[in-house]
C-alpha cells in the first residue's frame, strides 16, 4: 500500500516501466524535461495513457488538421466528444463514430457491446438523446477458424447492448477479406438529437466548484486499454488476456436518463464521459480544456473492489461513468435525479486555479502534474511514408468472361460481399423507439424528427479493395458512396465522422495509405460540402506483422425536410422506367478494375480502382434530390459494389415487381454490367420524357435502361428471365450458411 | 378513455406506446413510475416493452416484484384491462396474471422483424371484439425471448378455453412464420376474463405514418374500444 | 454465511439453450455428451445467526425471487463461515 | 457419467445481473443478502470408461465452448453412475 500512499516519487521509475507502458525513449525523456523530476507509477500511466496514438493522434494529428471541418451547418467540428451539425427548426444532430477492435477480438460479445455503450455516451455527454446505431464490421475470410465465433459474437454484442438501452440499430456494413483473420474491425457509430441551444461541452468552468463522479462503480476492467488499441497484436497479447470491460446496457441506460435529466434541469456546467483511459482522460480533457487546474480525492471514487491503486483507479476502463462539473447551488437537485435512477453521485473533488492535475490518496498526493505537456505537447510525429507501386489499369477485355449476365449476377450476389445482411441485422432491434422510416435493408437509414417533417439519414461506407489498390481514390470513394447513400434517399449530405482502421503507421507504406486517403477524404469533403465533424482513428491494426486492409470508414449524416417523400430502393410500380443516372447510352465500357467481378469472377485481385470526380458526384446527387423532392422518383438505388447489374437485382429483390433491362450489343458486355464506375444510380421513374428533358437540363447523363415488370422475374436483354424468389434464395443464403 | 403506462428502469418501449395511443386517440396516457404505490383509476394499464432491469435473472421478473405491480393487480382483480406487449408480456408471466412463462428464442438469437399474426376470437375479450377470426395483422417483434412455453395440459387448457389471441402465421416475410419456436405458434394470450392480454409483437411500431405496417393502429383502436365498451 | 443457489429447470421444461449447446458440443466431436441442461448457480453472503437461518432465508428468496417456481426446482447449500 | 459444471465470473469482473438482483432483494426486505454473483450451472452425461476420463472430457468442453476463459472460471464434478 505505502507505494503510492507518501510522495510522488516514490517508488521511481525507470525507461522500462515507461516502455511497458508503450511509450518510446524520446518520450520518456520529454515526460523527465517536463516534469523535472521522475514521475510515480500513477503518473506515468497517467502520461502513457494521454500520449497513446488513442488519445493523442501523434500519427496522425498532422493529417487530420487538414480536414475542411467547417461550414455554416457546423455547431461543434472535432475536439468534442461529438460533432454537432445544425438541421434547423432549432435542432442539431450530433454524432461520432469510435472503434473497438482490439477488445472485440479478444472478447466479441462484451468488446461489441460495450463499443457502442462508449459511443452512446458521447452523443448524450453533449446533451443528445442517440436517436440511432450504425455500424462498421470488417471480419477475417469466411474459411477461417476463429471468423464464425466472431461474428456471433460481436453482433449479439452489438445488438445486446444496443436492444437493451433501446436505441435503434438502422444500418451498417459488414466484410469479410483474410486480411481482418487476426484483426478484426468492430466501428460504432452513435447518432443523436438536441436542441442547438441546449449543447454540453467538457470544458471545466469555475474554479472552486465541485467535480462530481456519476454512474458505475470503478472496477479492474480494462486498466490500459488506451495502450492497449495503440499497439500491434501478437499470439502473445492474445494470451494475455487482459481484464476485459464488461458492458451494462441497463445502468447505461439509467445513466443516459438521468444524464438527460440533469441537463434539462439546468445544474451541469460541464460533463464528460469516461471512455477510453477513463478518469485519466476526462478529467484532463476537462481541466485542460477550461484552462483550469483539478484535484481529486481518489479515496472518494467509488470502486467496487478493495486495494486498488492510484494507478488502477486513474486508469480503469469500466464503463458506464461519468465526470461533472456542476453549479454547487444545484447540487441537491442533481443528487435527487441520481438518487431517482439509483446511481452513485459522488462529489470527488473541485476545479482548481493552479493548471495542474492533483491526486490525493490515503492522505498523501499520488500525483501532482502540470497539465499543459499532458495535452499540449503531446508528441506529433510527421512519420516518414512512402507508397507502394501504384496498381496498373486493367482492360474490360482481359477481364472478360464467357458466362451469361445472368449467370454472374447469380455467383456475384451470392458471395460474402453482396449478400444480403439480415442474419446480421435482423439481431438489432432496428425500429424500437418507434421513428426508424428506413431500416437496414436500403441504402441510407432515415429516423423521423419529433415535432418536425424532416427526417435524418445516415449510412457508414468504406471500400477497403479501393483503399488497399488507391488511397488517395479509395478515401474519396468512401466519401462518395456514403453521399449517394444519402442522396438516393432524397436527403441532403450534411457531415461525416470518420474512424480511420490502418496498420502500423511506423511502417512508411502504412503511413503513405493514412495520408492518401485522409487527402482524397478531404477533397471529396470539401467538394460535396461535407465536413468532418467528429472522428477516430485506430493505428496497429496488425497480427504478427501482416496489416489489414486499409478501412478508412466514413458514417455521415444529412437530412430530408420531408421524411415521407423519402424513396426506397426496392421497384414498387410496374410500368415505370429505369433509368440509370450518371452515365451516357454511349459509355458502355465499363471499369472493371479491382471490382468485385473481377476477384470473383475473373480471379484477379487488384488493379486500379475507379476513379471519383468529385464535381459529378455532386452534379449527380443534387438533381437526384430535387427529382425525388419533385416525387418523379418511385424508386433509387446507388451503384457500389457488383455494378449495375447488381444494384437492379437489389431493387428486384427488396421490392415487390419484376424488372426487364436492355443490354446493349457489345463485346464488353460484363464491363457494362458489372463495372464499378462511381456516381451512378439507378431510378425508377413514372414519366420517361419528363425525367431525360430534366436530366438535359441538369447537365446529367441519363440512359434508358429498362422498365419495371409486373411479373416476379427479372429478364436481363435476350437472356432467360430468372424469377426473383431465386434470386432472393441465392442472396439470402450465405450469412445463415455459414453460421449454422 | 383512460389509460396508463408503468414505467420500469430499463422500459424502452414507454414513450413508442404514449405516442401511439396519442395519435390514436387524441389524448395523452398517464406515465407512472415503477415506485409509485397507487394509480389514479384508469379503464387501461398498459406494460410497456424494453428491458426492465436489464432482463436479468429472468426477463420481467424484477419488474413484477415492483410495487406498481400491486395496483395493477388490484386494477386486473377488480376487472380491469390490462395490456402486456413484449417486456411487459414476461412481466404479466411472472406476476402470475397470465399463466406459462416466455423462454430464450429457438435459435438463441435475438429476433428484429415483421410478423403476419391471425387473430383468434374463440372467446369473447375486449381486445378481440372488434376484430375479425382469423384476421391478419402484420406487426413487427423485436426479443429474445419470446419463445412461449407451457406444460403440455395448461396448453391444452389455453386451446380449450380459447386464451389463444394471436397466433404466428404464414406471411410475406422470407423466415419461417414462427419466430421464437412459441408452442402452438402463441404470439399473444389472453386471461380467462378476455381482460388481461399479453404479447410479444409490437403494435405501436405499427401505426402507419410511415411505419411499414398499420396494423398495429387497427388492434390498438380495436382494444381502446373494447374497453370502452 | 456464504449460501450457494442451483436453480434448474424442471424436467419436461424446455431447454433451447441446453439443446443448441449439445449440438455443439456433438458438431465439435463431443460425441460422449448428452443431456446438456443449463441452470443458474448464485452465490451470495446471508447475514444469519446460523445455518438453518440462513438456509430458511434463502429459500425464503427463492420462492419470492430468485426462481420461477412454474418451471424451475431449486437447492440451496449453506457453508458456515469460521 | 451425471457431470456437473459450475461457471463462474472471474473475481474483478463486474456482474451487473448480480447487482441488480442484490438491489431487487434489498428492496424486497432482505437486508441480510450481499456479494451476490450469478454463474451458471451445466448439467449433462458423459458416456466415459471412469471418473477421471469423464472429467478430462468435460475438461476439454469448458476449454473449446462452455466457457468464456477470458472472463469465467469452471469447476467440475463427477458422480460416477452406480
Ligand atoms: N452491420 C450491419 N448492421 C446493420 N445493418 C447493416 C449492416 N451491414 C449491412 N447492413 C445493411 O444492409 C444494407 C446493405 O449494406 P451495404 O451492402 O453495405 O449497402 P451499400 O452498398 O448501399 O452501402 C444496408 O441497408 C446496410 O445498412
Ligand atoms: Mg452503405
Amino acid at each position: 500500500m505505502s507505494e503510492q500512499t507518501s510522495h510522488p516519487s516514490v517508488p521511481e521509475m525507470g525507461f522500462a516501466d515507461a516502455q511497458s507502458m508503450g511509450l518510446s525513449a524520446e518520450e520518456w525523456q520529454l515526460i523527465l524535461k517536463r516534469l523535472e523530476r521522475t514521475p510515480n507509477q500513477c503518473e506515468l500511466g497517467i502520461f502513457s495513457a494521454m500520449w497513446s496514438e488513442h488519445c493523442s493522434y501523434k500519427s496522425s494529428r498532422r493529417w487530420l488538421k487538414t480536414l475542411p471541418t467547417e461550414g455554416p451547418q457546423v455547431i461543434q467540428g472535432p475536439g468534442e466528444n461529438a460533432g454537432v451539425v445544425d438541421i434547423g427548426d432549432g435542432l442539431a444532430t450530433v454524432f461520432k463514430i469510435e472503434s473497438h477492435n482490439h477488445p472485440s477480438f479478444i472478447e466479441p460479445y462484451q468488446g461489441a457491446a460495450t463499443g457502442v455503450g462508449g459511443i452512446l455516451r458521447d452523443v448524450f455527454t453533449m446533451g443528445a438523446r442517440p436517436v440511432a446505431l450504425l455500424n462498421a464490421l470488417r471480419f477475417g475470410a469466411p474459411e477461417n477458424d476463429k471468423t464464425k465465433h466472431l461474428v456471433s459474437g460481436v453482433v449479439a454484442g452489438i445488438g445486446g447492448y444496443g436492444n437493451c438501452i433501446g436505441i435503434p440499430t438502422v444500418g451498417g456494413e459488414v466484410n469479410f477479406h483474410a486480411s481482418y483473420n487476426g484483426n478484426i474491425l468492430v466501428n460504432a457509430m452513435a447518432v443523436g438529437l438536441a436542441h442547438s441551444d441546449r449543447i454540453f461541452y467538457s470544458a471545466a468552468t469555475g474554479a472552486g466548484n465541485p467535480v462530481i463522479y456519476v454512474g458505475a462503480k470503478t472496477g479492474r476492467d480494462g486498466i490500459h486499454g488506451a495502450t492497449m488499441a495503440s499497439t500491434e497484436f501478437s499470439d502473445e497479447t492474445e494470451s494475455k488476456r487482459p481484464t476485459v470491460q464488461v458492458g451494462d446496457p441497463f445502468t447505461g441506460k439509467l445513466l443516459m436518463e438521468a444524464c438527460l435529466e440533469l441537463m434539462a434541469a439546468d445544474a451541469v456546467l460541464s460533463i464528460q464521459d469516461m471512455g477510453a483511459a477513463g478518469l485519466t482522460s476526462s478529467s484532463v480533457e476537462m481541466a485542460s480544456k477550461g484552462g483550469l487546474g483539478m484535484e481529486i480525492d481518489l479515496d472518494l471514487v467509488p470502486v467496487r473492489e478493495d486495494g486498488m491503486s492510484a494507478y488502477e483507479i486513474m486508469l480503469s476502463e469500466s464503463q458506464e461513468r461519468m465526470l461533472m462539473v456542476i453549479d454547487p447551488s444545484q447540487a441537491e437537485i442533481a443528487r435527487a435525479i441520481f438518487d431517482k435512477w439509483d446511481l452513485d453521485f459522488m462529489p470527488i473533488g473541485r476545479v482548481t486555479e493552479t493548471d495542474r492535475l492533483v491526486l490525493l490518496k490515503d492522505g498523501g498526493v499520488a500525483c501532482d502534474i502540470p497539465l499543459a505537456p499532458l495535452v499540449d505537447d503531446a508528441p506529433e510525429y510527421d512519420r516518414p511514408y512512402q507508397a507502394d507501386d501504384t496498381q496498373p489499369q486493367l482492360t474490360t477485355a482481359e477481364l472478360a468472361t464467357d458466362s451469361s449476365v445472368s449467370n454472374v449476377l447469380k455467383s456475384l450476389i451470392a458471395t460474402s460481399d453482396i449478400a444480403s445482411r439480415r442474419w446480421v441485422y435482423e439481431q438489432y432491434d432496428s425500429h424500437v423507439m418507434a421513428d426508424t422510416m428506413a431500416g437496414p435493408g436500403g441504402d441510407a437509414a432515415l429516423i423521423r424528427v419529433h415535432g418536425t417533417t424532416k427526417g435524418l439519414a445516415m449510412s457508414t461506407d468504406c471500400t477497403p479493395r479501393y483503399v488497399e489498390a488507391d488511397p488517395f481514390e479509395g478515401g474519396k470513394q468512401a466519401v462518395a458512396e456514403s453521399y449517394r447513400n444519402l442522396c438516393a434517399t432524397g436527403a441532403k449530405p450534411l457531415a461525416v465522422t470518420n474512424n480511420l482502421n490502418f496498420g502500423n503507421p511506423e511502417k512508411q507504406n502504412i503511413m503513405a495509405q493514412i495520408v492518401g486517403s485522409v487527402n482524397g477524404m478531404g477533397e471529396a469533403c470539401r467538394g460535396l460540402d461535407t465536413p468532418v465533424v467528429s472522428g477516430n482513428v485506430s493505428l496497429y491494426n496488425e497480427t504478427d506483422g501482416v496489416a489489414i486492409q486499409p478501412c478508412p470508414v466514413i458514417g455521415m449524416v444529412g437530412v430530408i425536410d420531408d421524411v415521407s417523400q423519402a424513396v426506397g430502393i426496392g421497384v414498387t410500380q410496374a410500368g415505370t422506367s429505369l433509368f440509370i443516372v450518371g452515365q451516357e447510352t454511349s459509355s458502355d465500357d465499363g471499369w472493371l478494375g479491382c471490382s468485385l467481378y473481377a476477384r470473383s469472377i475473373a480471379g484477379r485481385d487488384g488493379g486500379a480502382p475507379p476513379p471519383v470526380t468529385i464535381a459529378e458526384e455532386a452534379r449527380n446527387g443534387t438533381f437526384i434530390r430535387e427529382q425525388i423532392a419533385l416525387q418523379h422518383i418511385s424508386a433509387c438505388h446507388d451503384i457500389s459494389d457488383g455494378g449495375l447489374v447488381v444494384a437492379v437485382a437489389e431493387m428486384v429483390m427488396a421490392g415487390t415487381k419484376g424488372a426487364t433491362i436492355q443490354m446493349p450489343e457489345t463485346a464488353t458486355l460484363h464491363g457494362w454490367a458489372f463495372g464499378e464506375d462511381q456516381g451512378r444510380y439507378i431510378v425508377a421513374v413514372q414519366n420517361p420524357d419528363g425525367f431525360s428533358l430534366a436530366a438535359t437540363a441538369a447537365s446529367v447523363p441519363v440512359a434508358l435502361l429498362g422498365t419495371v415488370t409486373d411479373g416476379a422475374e427479372l429478364k436481363c436483354g435476350n437472356e432467360a428471365p430468372i424469377s426473383v424468389s431465386d434470386l432472393r434464395t441465392v442472396n439470402e443464403a450465405f450469412l445463415p450458411d455459414l453460421m449454422r | 378513455m383512460r389509460a396508463a403506462i408503468i414505467i420500469f428502469p430499463g422500459s424502452n418501449c414507454d414513450r413508442d406506446m404514449m405516442v401511439a395511443l396519442e395519435r390514436i386517440t387524441g389524448r395523452r396516457p398517464a406515465l407512472i413510475w415503477h415506485k409509485e404505490t397507487s394509480i389514479d383509476p384508469v379503464d387501461m394499464m398498459i406494460l410497456p416493452g424494453g428491458f426492465s432491469f436489464g432482463d436479468y435473472l429472468r426477463c420481467g421478473a424484477l419488474a413484477a416484484r415492483s410495487p406498481a405491480i400491486e395496483a395493477v393487480i388490484d386494477h386486473a382483480s377488480r376487472g380491469g384491462a390490462v395490456l402486456g406487449v413484449c417486456n411487459g408480456f414476461q412481466i404479466l408471466l411472472e406476476t402470475g396474471l397470465l399463466p406459462g412463462t416466455l423462454v430464450r428464442n429457438a435459435d438463441l438469437k435475438f429476433v428484429c422483424r415483421e410478423t403476419s399474426l391471425a387473430v383468434q376470437k374463440t372467446t369473447a375479450s375486449l381486445f378481440t371484439d372488434g376484430l375479425q377470426d382469423g384476421q391478419v395483422l402484420t406487426i413487427p417483434v423485436a426479443h429474445n425471448e419470446g419463445n412461449y412455453f407451457a406444460p403440455e395440459d395448461q396448453l391444452a387448457m389455453l386451446e380449450d378455453n380459447g386464451q389463444i389471441a394471436l397466433r404466428y402465421t404464414e406471411g410475406s416475410h422470407p423466415g419461417p412464420a414462427n419466430p421464437n419456436g412459441a408452442a402452438h405458434d402463441i404470439a399473444g394470450i389472453i386471461s380467462e376474463n378476455g381482460r388481461v392480454m399479453g404479447m410479444m409483437p409490437h403494435p405501436e411500431r405499427a401505426i402507419g405514418d410511415g411505419h411499414h405496417s398499420a396494423d398495429g393502429r387497427i388492434f390498438l383502436q380495436a382494444a381502446l374500444e373494447g374497453v370502452a365498451q | 454465511m456464504q449460501v450457494t443457489i442451483n436453480i434448474s429447470l424442471k424436467e419436461g421444461v424446455l431447454d433451447p439453450e441446453g439443446r443448441a449447446v449439445e449440438t455443439s458440443l456433438q458438431s465439435l466431436g463431443f460425441h460422449e455428451a448428452s443431456n446438456v441442461r443449463i441452470g443458474k448457480q448464485i452465490t451470495l453472503s446471508i447475514d444469519a445467526e446460523d445455518a438453518a437461518r440462513a438456509q430458511q432465508r434463502a429459500a425464503r428468496m427463492c420462492e419470492s425471487l430468485l426462481t420461477n417456481t412454474v418451471i424451475e426446482d431449486y437447492s440451496i447449500e449453506v457453508i458456515e463461515d469460521e
